[in-house]
């Protein structure tokens, strides 16, 4: 906006420097993420409380959920989380070829966990483990397992909306990249769409043993 | 505040360090599940927790910098752990803690919501004496 | 005066000029004005849902409205006073104006999120209003289930509403981190960041610490009533009481998020009108970031007599006493600094003043209820409502209105008449206390809370308190009428009128749209009355 | 005013009642004490060091004084932790229930209280008790959240749906006291209100073996009427033509009547039967169906007994 600053086409007005605009949006998007860890926090505690009141329930609920699917999704998603972060190291190398196809690896992976995902609640939908007064499945052995469902189908639908969302911001990422906007000199927001993209795959981290690997 | 532009030049590490921590977060993801298919009791949730904060670890201090950034967002993310961990167990300070005077207390009328029952939703009444309470103190 | 109009054409208020450049303004100070104008307008209607609750509870039966009207009127008093007045009012639109001016910035570090924050709280107001003409809910502000999850009141879209609102709410508290983090000029350490800088600060942990959990509970209790998801709900299997829980693990801190700034204000004008260098200033500092984060621990004092396990009760409740102390200190901090001074009864002094009794009322009421056995007696009754009010309206209220008084010519660049505002000061002082003070002595004797009727034996004290809150609300009238008089007939006001020491009067009243014209440099720290000669302009 | 209470706390009725009117008059003075000296030294400054004309413009430059701040950290913290014992103690007193208390069953339903006792006998928002006997009432709702609050007796416990609360009392002096619902429960949460009649062991004894009353001596009209009151019914049906939660009772009794599916029905002794004891059956047109039922609240006798009541409203 200001003369002064036209040598910087990305510094804002009210910045002094690129540095401090960059360390800004860095301090605003960990202040982000962690709204993000109290968001989901609500149903750990939601899951922690039922579980410790339905021990029982939630192990013979949990044998209803494929731990194949389930760790082929983990696998996934810590790849798409190695490839974002790597296609950030290309951008800071200034390889923006590779920076946008490691991007592309990203953005397929996450799609990849959405139909894995997708083929795991239809099979849930189909059986009747719904959610709530909508569950009907009488298979399950103990109190209330329609809660056990309830959480489930919480968490891992509010972790499936980051994953749609997170598609979204990287494909606007990857456009970006292709058009030659970003470049070593300035990559600050492909740099929060991985931050973002990494919170994501740690929920999953703790998600997959939660509700997959109930001993 | 203005930080200089040396300061926060770009900090690259090394490609070998990055798919090492992939390589692993896939070893640990294995690892996890062969150890769920063995059975010791309250431990097995234990051992589960303790790998996924591993992997979450190495995510954080590697995919997300926290290990070369300022230590700032590494108090952020600490903060935002510790406040959900007071969530958890203040709330369960209550939640199972309710037997301490009367076992009676702690456990709902009917264990099953009313959607289980082939008769009706209706109200529930509980013959007065078929419910003793434990008043053992 | 040619020359005076030039400088309110040169300001931030004419410059650049047209609705559009409001409505799509990056500028903090526009947006903290338009924030004013959400919130003023947010006052005004809750307390017109207050004044008919007072004057349905003038004597017992039903007078001007039936049981159902009177708990959607409680309910929408209170949601509309909590979500778009208290928690926004102070940081969202006093905050948003000055922060960046204290800390010698441009604007705040994100203006397009800031500006997005606003709109956010205008659509979450709409879900918030729209429940008026759907049937409002008439859960109360607390929304207990199960009773939320039966009522076939509009909850939802009251509860959305609060959901959108609580982003807003987010989207301000990272915001305003960030600055004070990253946008102080050069020579701004903490330690010489203005005490309502510390308050804001403090304010915005809570609310990115507290307000996601907030989110989280109200998409429990609308998926509870659209799933029956068996969390919240008894009949579905789920636990009443861990809704309290989720419920109080945010509204307890709110309660901070609506306190802290207040306090930071009333720092700020007990240290300018006493003409003196504030008196501790790192306890108070401290103070603020001490209670922000142990008012994380306390919340389960809302819920003694709720069946929660007595260990929990132990536990919350000696974590409440602790939490009163900081309180404690900051009060003896401010009354000490006024010792030696040169103190000058200006409006905003008055208020603070006002605010000073009023909060420590509210505080001292505040151990009663955090004695655990005391508590089961007050618990429900109006005891906590006139404690609540006390702090709320009595502390954060008075804090809201002095800070606005004593920034107004700041804003505006115009004075307000001294006699109205001083009668308004002792009309709102006097109404308050008659309103309130009463209805300590309701509750100690037994009248539960959000009773639509009541026995004949409370009806005396009920009748004097409502005759307290006409005189209230006719304070809060004058007010409004010398304010927006002032806003066109006005006298101009200097840079400087309180002869302040914070950067925020070193610029022009009001402020050019960039606040500085060069990025300043701090050499003195805000409260050095003993060492600089300040004078009123 | 009452001649044993106090400007703030009515007359304590309970053995538990002067524990707590003790620490709440303790914290009250010391909240007078501190109030009037953070009042009083604020007053003495405004004065004392008001602004003058043509003073020094610069003022002391004390910000500090370690003995002062010190005292105001401390003693504050002595007194909090004293009230938190004192407060904590008597809490445990309430929460623990003597071991040979009388036990009650105490449901409460939008809008009324109910009682059950160990001897059959059941009542309505009367709570009957002997004096000087430790009472344990096992709390719990039918619906929504209530709770149970006698001021008298400095007693409060929500009342949870499909979960147990428990707490107890022992009151001083027979009488009768109020008893209300102190958690928001919806329409009439106000007039969730009944008593506590404290009466001396016989009498306690005469009115349980009497039942809730079977109405002897008095016609079934009369009998019909008291039970219109103590079972609460008055709380939602007027009879007086208005209608309130429900519709009045008055002159509907062999009248025809629109029900909420559209069906038109002869109100009769049927009909009322059907109504108490499912109420959700037919339910009156305008009307919500929100009734609670009466099945095991209410004898045959004490059935035939309203229905000729309402059959007299005419």
């Amino acid at each position: 906006m200001s003369e002064s600053h036209t040598d910087n086409t990305h510094l804002a007005h009210h910045f002094s420097d690129a540095g401090q605009q960059r360390e800004s949006a860095k301090l605003g998007m960990w202040l982000f993420l962690l709204t993000e860890i109290l968001l989901f926090g609500g149903l750990f505690v939601a899951y922690s409380i039922y579980r410790t009141w339905n021990p029982d329930m939630f192990h013979n609920a949990h044998l209803f959920l494929d731990v194949k699917l389930g760790t082929l999704n983990t696998i996934v998603l810590i790849s798409s989380s190695l490839t974002v972060a790597l296609a950030i190291r290309s951008l800071q190398l200034n390889d923006k070829k590779n920076a946008a196809r490691l991007l592309t690896i990203t953005i397929v992976l996450a799609l990849v966990f959405l139909v894995v995902k997708y083929f795991e609640y239809s099979h849930k939908i189909h059986l009747g483990q719904l959610p709530g007064k909508y569950y009907t499945f009488q298979g399950v052995e103990g109190t209330n397992p329609h809660v056990f469902f309830s959480i489930y189908f919480m968490m891992t639908g509010l972790h499936g909306l980051h994953v749609i969302g997170g598609i979204g911001y990287l494909s606007w990422m990857l456009r970006n990249t292709i058009k030659g906007k970003y470049s070593s000199d300035y990559y600050t927001p492909v740099e929060m769409g991985g931050l973002y993209w990494h919170l994501v795959d740690l929920i999953w981290i703790f998600l997959f043993p939660l509700f997959y690997l109930i001993g | 505040m203005s930080a200089s532009k040396a300061e926060h030049a770009n900090h690259v590490l090394p490609l070998r360090l990055y798919l090492a921590v992939g390589a692993v977060l896939i070893v640990l993801t294995f690892v996890t599940v062969a150890i769920s298919f063995i059975h010791f009791g309250g431990w097995n949730l234990v051992v589960a927790l303790l790998i996924a904060s591993v992997k979450a670890t190495l995510v954080a201090l590697f995919f997300m910098h926290l290990k070369y950034d300022s230590k700032l967002y590494l108090i952020v993310f600490l903060g935002a752990i510790l406040f959900l961990a007071i969530f958890i167990v203040f709330t369960m300070f209550d939640t199972m803690e309710r037997d301490q005077i009367y076992q009676i207390e702690a456990k709902p009328i009917r264990e099953n919501a009313a959607m289980y029952d082939d008769s009706s939703r209706g109200m529930h009444s509980v013959p007065h004496d078929s419910i003793q309470p434990d008043s053992s103190q | 005066m040619s020359s005076t109009d030039s400088a309110l054409d040169l300001s931030f208020l004419r410059h650049p000029k047209g609705l559009k450049s409001w409505l799509l303004t990056l500028d903090h100070k526009r947006i903290g004005v338009l924030y004013l104008v959400g919130i003023t307008t947010a006052a005004f209607l809750g307390g017109f849902f207050a004044m008919l609750i007072r004057l349905e509870l003038f004597r017992p039966g039903p007078d001007i409205m039936g049981p159902d009207t009177y708990n959607q009127m409680f309910t929408l008093h209170g949601a509309i006073m909590i979500f778009l007045f208290i928690i926004p009012g102070i940081p969202a639109a006093l905050g948003n104006f000055v922060l960046p001016l204290m800390l010698g910035a441009k604007d705040v570090a994100f203006p397009r999120l800031n500006l997005a924050s606003w709109y956010i709280y205008v659509i979450g107001a709409c879900f918030a209003l729209y429940s008026l003409i759907s049937g409002a809910a008439d859960t109360g502000w607390t929304f207990y289930t199960p009773y939320s999850t039966q009522t076939n009141t509009s909850v939802i879209s009251m509860t959305l509403g609060a959901f959108i609102l609580g982003f807003s709410s987010i989207f301000t508290g990272i915001n305003f981190i960030v600055t004070i983090h990253r946008l102080r000029a050069p020579g701004q350490t903490w330690f010489k960041l203005p005490l309502f800088v510390w308050g804001l600060y403090a304010t915005a942990i809570i609310q990115v610490l507290a307000t996601p959990v907030l989110g989280i509970t109200l998409a429990l209790l609308m998926l509870e009533r659209l799933f029956g998801i068996g969390i919240f709900d008894p009949a579905m299997g789920g636990d009443p009481v861990l809704f309290q829980h989720f419920f109080w693990f945010y509204s307890h801190p709110a309660v901070y998020i609506m306190i802290l700034p207040g306090m930071g204000i009333i720092s700020e004008l007990i240290s300018v009108f006493s003409h003196k260098k504030i008196f501790g200033y790192k306890a108070i500092a401290y103070s603020s970031l001490g209670i922000a984060l142990v008012s994380f621990l306390v919340w389960g004092h809302h819920m003694f007599t709720s069946g929660q396990s007595e260990i929990a009760a132990m536990i919350f409740s000696f974590l409440t006493f602790l939490v009163g102390i900081p309180s404690g200190i900051k009060v003896f901090n401010w009354v000490m600094t006024m010792y030696k001074g040169s103190i000058s009864l200006d409006t905003p002094m008055l208020y603070a003043l006002s605010f000073l009794v009023l909060f420590t009322i509210g505080g001292l009421t505040g151990i009663f209820l955090g004695a655990l056995s005391v508590d089961i007696h007050l618990h429900d009754t109006y005891f906590v409502v006139a404690h609540f009010h006390y702090v709320m309206m009595g502390g954060t209220v008075m804090a809201f209105i002095a800070g606005l008084h004593y920034w107004w010519p700041k804003m505006f660049g115009r004075k307000y008449s001294v006699f109205w505002s001083k009668l308004a000061c002792a009309l709102i002082f006097i109404g308050f206390n008659a309103t309130f003070f009463v209805q300590f002595i309701l509750g100690t004797r037994g009248m539960p809370g959000r009773y639509f009727d009541y026995r004949d034996q409370f009806q005396q004290l009920h009748a004097f308190s409502t005759v307290g809150s006409w005189i209230l609300g006719l304070g809060f009238i004058v007010m409004l009428a010398y304010l927006i008089h002032s806003l066109y007939r006005g006298k101009r006001s200097g840079p400087n009128p309180w002869g302040a020491l914070t950067l925020e009067w070193t610029t022009p009243s009001p402020p050019p749209p960039y606040n500085f014209a060069e990025t300043p440099k701090i050499i003195h720290g805000p409260y050095d009355y003993d060492k600089i000669d300040v004078q009123r302009d | 005013m009452d001649t044993t209470g106090t400007i703030f706390m009515p007359p304590g009725q309970s053995t538990i009642s002067g524990e707590v009117d003790s620490l709440f008059y303790f914290i009250l003075y010391m909240s007078i004490f501190f109030f009037v000296l953070i009042v009083a030294a604020t007053a003495f400054f405004i004065y004392r060091y008001r602004r003058r004309e043509g003073a020094a413009e610069m003022t002391s430059g004390v910000s500090h004084n370690t003995a002062l701040e010190v005292a105001w950290t401390v003693i504050p913290l002595i007194l909090i932790l004293i009230i938190f014992g004192w407060g904590f103690k008597s809490y445990m007193k309430m929460h623990i229930v003597p071991k040979d208390a009388i036990e009650v069953k105490v449901t409460g339903q939008k809008w009324f209280w109910s009682f059950d006792y160990a001897e059959g006998a059941t009542s309505v928002n009367e709570l009957v008790v002997p004096v000087d006997k430790p009472i344990k009432l096992l709390l719990s709702s039918r619906d929504v959240i209530h709770s149970f609050f006698v001021p008298s007796f400095r007693i409060k416990m929500d009342v949870l749906p499909n979960r147990y609360t428990i707490t107890w009392f022992e009151a001083k002096n027979v009488g009768v006291y109020d008893l209300y619902c102190a958690e928001y429960c919806g329409r009439s949460h106000s007039e969730m209100i009944g008593t506590v009649k404290v009466v001396s062991d016989r009498d306690f004894a005469e009115w349980l073996d009497a039942g809730s009353g079977s109405g002897e001596g008095s016609t079934p009209i009369e009998f019909g009427e008291q039970l219109y009151k103590s079972k609460a019914c008055y709380t939602c049906h007027s009879t007086d033509g208005m209608p309130k939660i429900g519709p009045s009772f008055k002159a509907i009794f062999g009248h025809e009547t629109e029900m909420a599916d559209g069906k038109k029905i002869v109100v009769d002794e049927n009909y009322v039967r059907e109504s108490i004891l499912e109420p959700q059956a037919k339910v009156v047109k305008g009307f919500q169906p929100i009734m609670p039922t009466y099945q095991g609240l209410l004898k045959d006798k004490q059935i035939d007994a309203l229905i000729a009541y309402i059959k007299s409203l005419k």
